[in-house]
């Protein structure tokens, strides 16, 4: 198990996979903020079949879901055959590929805690807003986000912590291409399973020491301005 | 009747399966077969998993577990090599002497990740000897696994990939799509050896049973190679 | 200018059906029991509440027609909810900004440091909203909705939670409101005090329904409305300065038949004033009575008298040319032989300058 | 049974710091400008503000003492806030039953009907609390108070919300609870005329500090007190309800040095009353006069003048064996020549009828 | 590939998950609850830091996060050597074990959403439970929870359908043994490995129809009892 220097490897896999996480967690915000906002507000009948549907992807296997998501991503499948008779590059292996499998999984992780937190809100504080003049998107970026505050924390900790540590579903559709789609927690997976102990421990240690400071800040820098309740 | 486990690579599902079916049969004895990948395996059993004998899917891991003493030494035996194909699901694409490989615009090409599965060793080398390894590099999709390099190449999202030849050759069929079966002076063998972890008379019966011409016939009609015999 | 509003709103246990006519200046007070639909018929004119057959106009803006609705926040208006409303996520000062950033600075009128000032909250400016008492937390409510130049003010029942020197510093601006700014103001309070102190105009609402509307004078001393069976029933008068007394700080104001003398106020000779004068200060005599303490002392004579509740009348006099309410007991009238046509002096212990 | 009350409690910008001993019956106004740190106050005796040196005792209930705590669910209180605080997952009826269920029944006093009854949300009881309009909410937190049969109840504003009607309801009942429950009642308001048809003692805070406090008339007629100041100063007479007239509907109320005449109450001779003299409704004749309509007039005797305004001087008078308070111009007052000693006659054109 | 019937491997395996996932659930829900709520109130400077912690376990791939586990619980492990030596059974390869880890690996799901839901019902509730005489305990259950119940909802989605669908950190410390720790997800994931697409369709299929409809009643059931807000 000796002591290992982290391959070069294994530094560009960390800054893949912190830009995957950051983009996926981005897009899930801008994408879940929207739904999420919608469904706190709608009362729709059927609202609760669109609940359901966006916690299903959560009861596959990761692996599996990689599977199914290669297979539509494939030239026979949906996605795949819509792409080519767009004239658009497929998008298995690729890093967009990885974004789009990281989205749809950490999805629920997003919205759920966003649309508690918007429904916790009330109306109350919007319709004040709009009587002092806030256009239905001005007082959702000036009200409804500000008072929402913890529910973005919590979507964009879990959605970043659980694409970190996603592995199934990237592995699946990235294809383990070192320096586009090979990313940190494959990396670890591949020492782990190549009985390279002392590459995992550090790479492991590292990036929990290294995700402990940013959850630490994150969280530190929200109690900053934490909105307290009476 | 006694029940024993026995952990075997998730390549040898098929086979190992047909072979169980007949022991369980002739001796009454049940086998509950573990598959899995043979890196977790290996971890499994150094930390006190209760297998009776493991099916590897290369000749490392179980000669380790014989030096660290985990298993029975002298029980350790080949029971079949893995030979390598490059095939692809359409027809005629891959030509019976692997020219493809330098003719062909293909986009993607799958192989194992050669750290873990000896399949993807074997690739390395046949691409290595033809001079391709370098060239190829942002065009090779690696599985973590033989069974993800195929689903990478059935799925259509690479055109063609190094895989098992067990993978499409099912007793009485004939093969699906195109191949070029890799002559084996081409790479080192693929010896997926077995050992015996705790001694006991039914699993030791399991594992002569697996040598029996009985099962050989079976793991031939597999595609598997047997020593000696191509 | 005026404010037209036709709302029919409908819930499980309550429907607002009201047609409404309002001035569209001064402060028009909404006035009922609790539940009766005040909070809803405001709601509904600053569109928080929709319904669908709705006509709402106010001055030259058409706010609601049938299918055209003007969104709340296309409104220029202020309101100050019944309850708490601050944002809990902005300080006090950013509470104020919120609303006045989304003002064109060429329609800012009230300056948000005008607000301030009024309503004390200087010190408070940097606290969060926890952190402020019930009082606090309405004059901020109130400081906000008028930074923002409204055209017009909706007020549900703003003044709730302040104490009385607070209120008497705060109405006197609301009041100097319409002459400042010419916006009008509609009030809800449960208070008549308040009502009779500020308002220029009532609309009376009992269960959803409109009883009665009108200006305040004639509202008071309408005998056949619960107001004028109340403790503040009264009347308004309108009069002018007709000059000081410096000598006892007492201001005089003349109205069309007489002359009151109250205490001394800050207003030039020849400004117009509205007084009201309660029923329950007013006592008859059948003699002009000298050696007194009450300064204001009118000849009238009975126009009307009806009970008001078993042991008092509310009698109802004319003085000249303005009407009076008297609210004395029956016995009284019994021995000094009260009727219709007789000749009374009224003494008016005290009267409330309201402008 | 007297209620010892001892805080300190510090914040940003704000000091709590009292001792008081009230009386541990009959209802307790709390009256101060808005942010004096009235709800702090409440709020500590109710043990939810903590304060480490306090003490609080309330008659043989000992709830703090330096270290020893009796936590909040232990303390049998009701607390009206000031703010509602209805639970948002019950309907009416269960926010009611929220706090009677956890209350032995051998200590069941007050029946939730009576409070659902008294407070008229018989009508609500099935309705969520979103479903209340704001007076209904302040209905609702006085029944769940009440009904849980507290030991003292705390009342932060609780009538704010409410129409006069609806206050002359539930006001008679809180004045009765001494009667029946024999519970104190500490109660906030900022509204002088509650407070003092309300309250046997009151208790005067300023920022922070107790500026004084003692039985209401003690307090009303305290010159020096800002409340002899306000438009609702004025004594409170003791009486005894001498008799009816019934062609009249009045009833006489007898005190040490004379005869009341009042609208007729529903109480029986020889019945203990109290009755409130306001300062404004008191005018000063120098003979005694017949053919008026006030039926009320004492001889009296000034003992004192002090000016109230520029324009207004307040006379304390002594008739008999009480004490009234007149408010006058004082021009009326240097026209009938009022000295110390001088005799007058009083003259009440209204009085109310506290209890 | 074709059609297939589920094995009754499959359906043990079903049943297993079930139980898992149940388990799982409300342990973390008992354990999760007082953990939010004290989190929710307190005052404590270091709280940020516990939080991070929480979070954390989520950035590692979960093969890795059981690889680690299993370590821990193995002979040679810290907690192994402990329930050795307090002669209780070891825990790797078992079920309870499987529940460890999936407790574990979803805590965060729980936690948060609860926290959140904790944090904004803010002290007023509370003190008027108070003053009505319910005792702190009874105003948590009486008062909290009920006003919490979105926050419950989602933590028990969450934390249910992610235990469902886990599989790497199930795999690694359970061993994946028919009929004692094969979970379905594992079961979906071998079928795939093996390529036996049929069953794996059958399983996914049957897994996705099932939590739709698990996850649509509570979802319509949360409807009917909802607090509106206002
Ligand atoms: N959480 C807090 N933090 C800091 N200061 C506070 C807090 N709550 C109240 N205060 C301040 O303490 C003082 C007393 O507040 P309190 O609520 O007791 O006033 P109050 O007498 O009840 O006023 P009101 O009549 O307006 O309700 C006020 O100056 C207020 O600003
Ligand atoms: N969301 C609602 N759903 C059903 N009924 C409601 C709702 N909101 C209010 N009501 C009812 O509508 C009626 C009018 O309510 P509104 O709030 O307008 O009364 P209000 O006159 O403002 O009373 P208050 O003086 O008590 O504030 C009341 O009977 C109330 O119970
Ligand atoms: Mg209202
Ligand atoms: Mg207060």
């Amino acid at each position: 198990m000796g002591t290992m220097v982290l391959s070069e490897s294994d530094l560009i896999a960390l800054v893949i996979t912190l830009k995957l996480a950051g983009i996926t967690t981005l897009i899930l915000l801008l994408l879940g903020t929207p739904i999420a906002w919608w469904m706190a507000r709608t009362r729709w009948r059927f609202k609760f079949m669109l609940e359901a549907v966006i916690a299903l992807p959560l009861v596959l296997p990761p692996t599996v879901l990689g599977f199914y998501l290669l297979v539509a991503l494939g030239p026979h499948g949906p996605l795949g055959g819509l792409m080519d008779w767009l004239g658009v590059q497929r998008l298995a292996f690729t890093f967009t590929g990885l974004v789009i499998g990281s989205v749809f999984y950490s999805m629920p992780f997003v919205i759920q805690p966003l649309q508690n937190a918007f429904t916790a809100i009330g109306n109350r504080p919007l319709e004040v807003a709009a009587t002092l003049g806030a256009s239905p998107l001005d007082r959702f970026f000036t009200v409804a986000v500000p008072l929402a505050r913890s529910g973005f924390l919590t979507a964009t900790v879990l959605g970043f912590a659980h694409t970190v540590g996603e592995f199934g579903v990237v592995l699946m559709i990235g294809g383990n291409i070192p320096g586009e789609t090979q990313v940190l927690s494959i990396a670890i997976y591949d020492h782990v399973e190549a009985l390279e102990y002392g590459s995992a421990h550090w790479l492991s240690g590292g990036l929990l020491v290294l995700s402990f400071l940013m959850l630490m800040s994150v969280y530190l820098l929200n109690r900053r301005f934490s909105v307290v309740q009476s | 009747a006694d029940k024993i486990r026995v952990a075997v690579a998730s390549n040898f599902t098929g086979t190992i399966r047909k072979i169980a079916e007949s022991f369980e049969k002739s001796t009454g004895h049940k086998v509950i077969l573990i598959f899995g990948s043979t890196g977790k395996h290996y971890a499994q059993i150094k930390h006190g998993a209760p297998f009776d004998a493991f099916f590897a899917a290369d000749a490392r891991r179980p000669k380790l577990l014989e030096k660290e003493g985990v298993a029975l030494p002298g029980s350790r035996f080949t029971y079949a090599i893995g030979k390598v194909i490059l095939w692809s699901p359409q027809k005629n694409y891959v030509d019976i002497e692997g020219k493809t490989l330098e003719q062909k615009e293909f986009r993607y090409l799958s192989l194992a990740n050669p750290k873990l599965a000896p399949y993807g060793k074997a690739a390395q080398e046949i691409l290595q000897g033809r001079g391709l390894w370098k060239g190829l590099r942002g065009r090779m999709v690696r599985g973590e696994n033989i069974g993800q390099t195929f689903q990478f190449v059935k799925s259509g999202n690479a055109e063609l990939g190094f895989i098992a030849y067990s993978q499409v050759k099912h007793p009485g069929e004939s093969v699906e799509g195109s191949y070029w079966k890799i002559p084996q002076s081409l790479y080192s063998p693929i010896e997926q050896q077995a050992v015996l972890l705790r001694d006991n008379d039914t699993a030791r019966s399991f594992l002569s049973f697996v040598k029996s011409d009985e099962s050989l016939k079976i793991i031939r009609g597999f595609g598997y190679g047997y020593y000696g015999i191509e | 200018m005026t404010i037209t509003a036709r709302f029919r709103i409908k819930r499980k246990n309550f429907v607002l059906d009201v047609d409404l006519n309002l001035p569209g200046k001064g402060i028009t007070a909404v006035f009922g029991p609790s539940g009766c639909g005040k909070t809803t018929l405001l709601r509904a004119i600053a569109g928080l509440e929709k319904c669908r057959h709705g006509f709402l106009r106010v001055g030259d803006m058409q706010w609601q027609d049938g299918k055209h609705f003007v969104p709340v926040h296309q409104r220029s208006l202020g309101y100050v909810f019944q309850e708490a409303s601050l944002f809990a996520h902005l300080n006090v000062r950013r509470n104020l900004e919120y609303g006045v950033k989304r003002v064109p600075v060429s329609q800012r009128k009230v300056s948000m440091d005008r607000a301030i000032a009024l309503l004390g909250i200087e010190p408070l400016l940097e606290r969060r909203t926890n952190q402020l008492s019930g009082g606090e937390k309405q004059r901020v409510a109130i400081a906000r909705a008028l930074a923002v130049s409204p055209r017009i003010l909706l007020m549900d029942e703003p003044l709730s939670a302040l104490d009385l020197t607070r209120k008497q510093e705060i109405m006197p601006y609301l009041e100097s409101l319409h002459d400042e700014l010419d916006i009008p103001v509609i009030y809800v309070s449960h208070s008549l005090d308040e009502v009779v102190r500020l308002a220029d105009h009532l609309v009376l609402l009992e269960e959803g329904k409109l009883k009665a509307a009108g200006p305040i004078g004639e509202m008071l001393s309408r005998l056949d409305l619960p107001l004028a069976h109340s403790d503040d029933a009264g009347v308004i008068i309108q009069g002018i300065v007709a000059g000081h007394d410096d000598d006892f700080d007492l201001t005089y104001l003349d109205f069309p038949s007489g002359r009151f003398s109250v205490a001394r106020k800050a207003l030039s000779v020849g400004h117009a004033v509205r007084l009201k004068v309660a029923a329950r200060d007013v006592s008859l005599t059948l003699e002009y009575q000298s050696n007194t303490s009450i300064l204001n002392i009118f000849p009238a004579t009975i126009e009307e008298i009806i009970p008001d509740g078993g042991a008092q009348v509310m009698v109802r006099l004319i003085a000249g040319e303005i009407v009076m309410l008297s609210r004395i007991t029956r016995k009284s009238a019994t021995l000094l032989d009260l009727k219709l046509g007789k000749k009374v002096y009224a003494q008016v212990k005290s009267v409330v300058l309201l402008t």
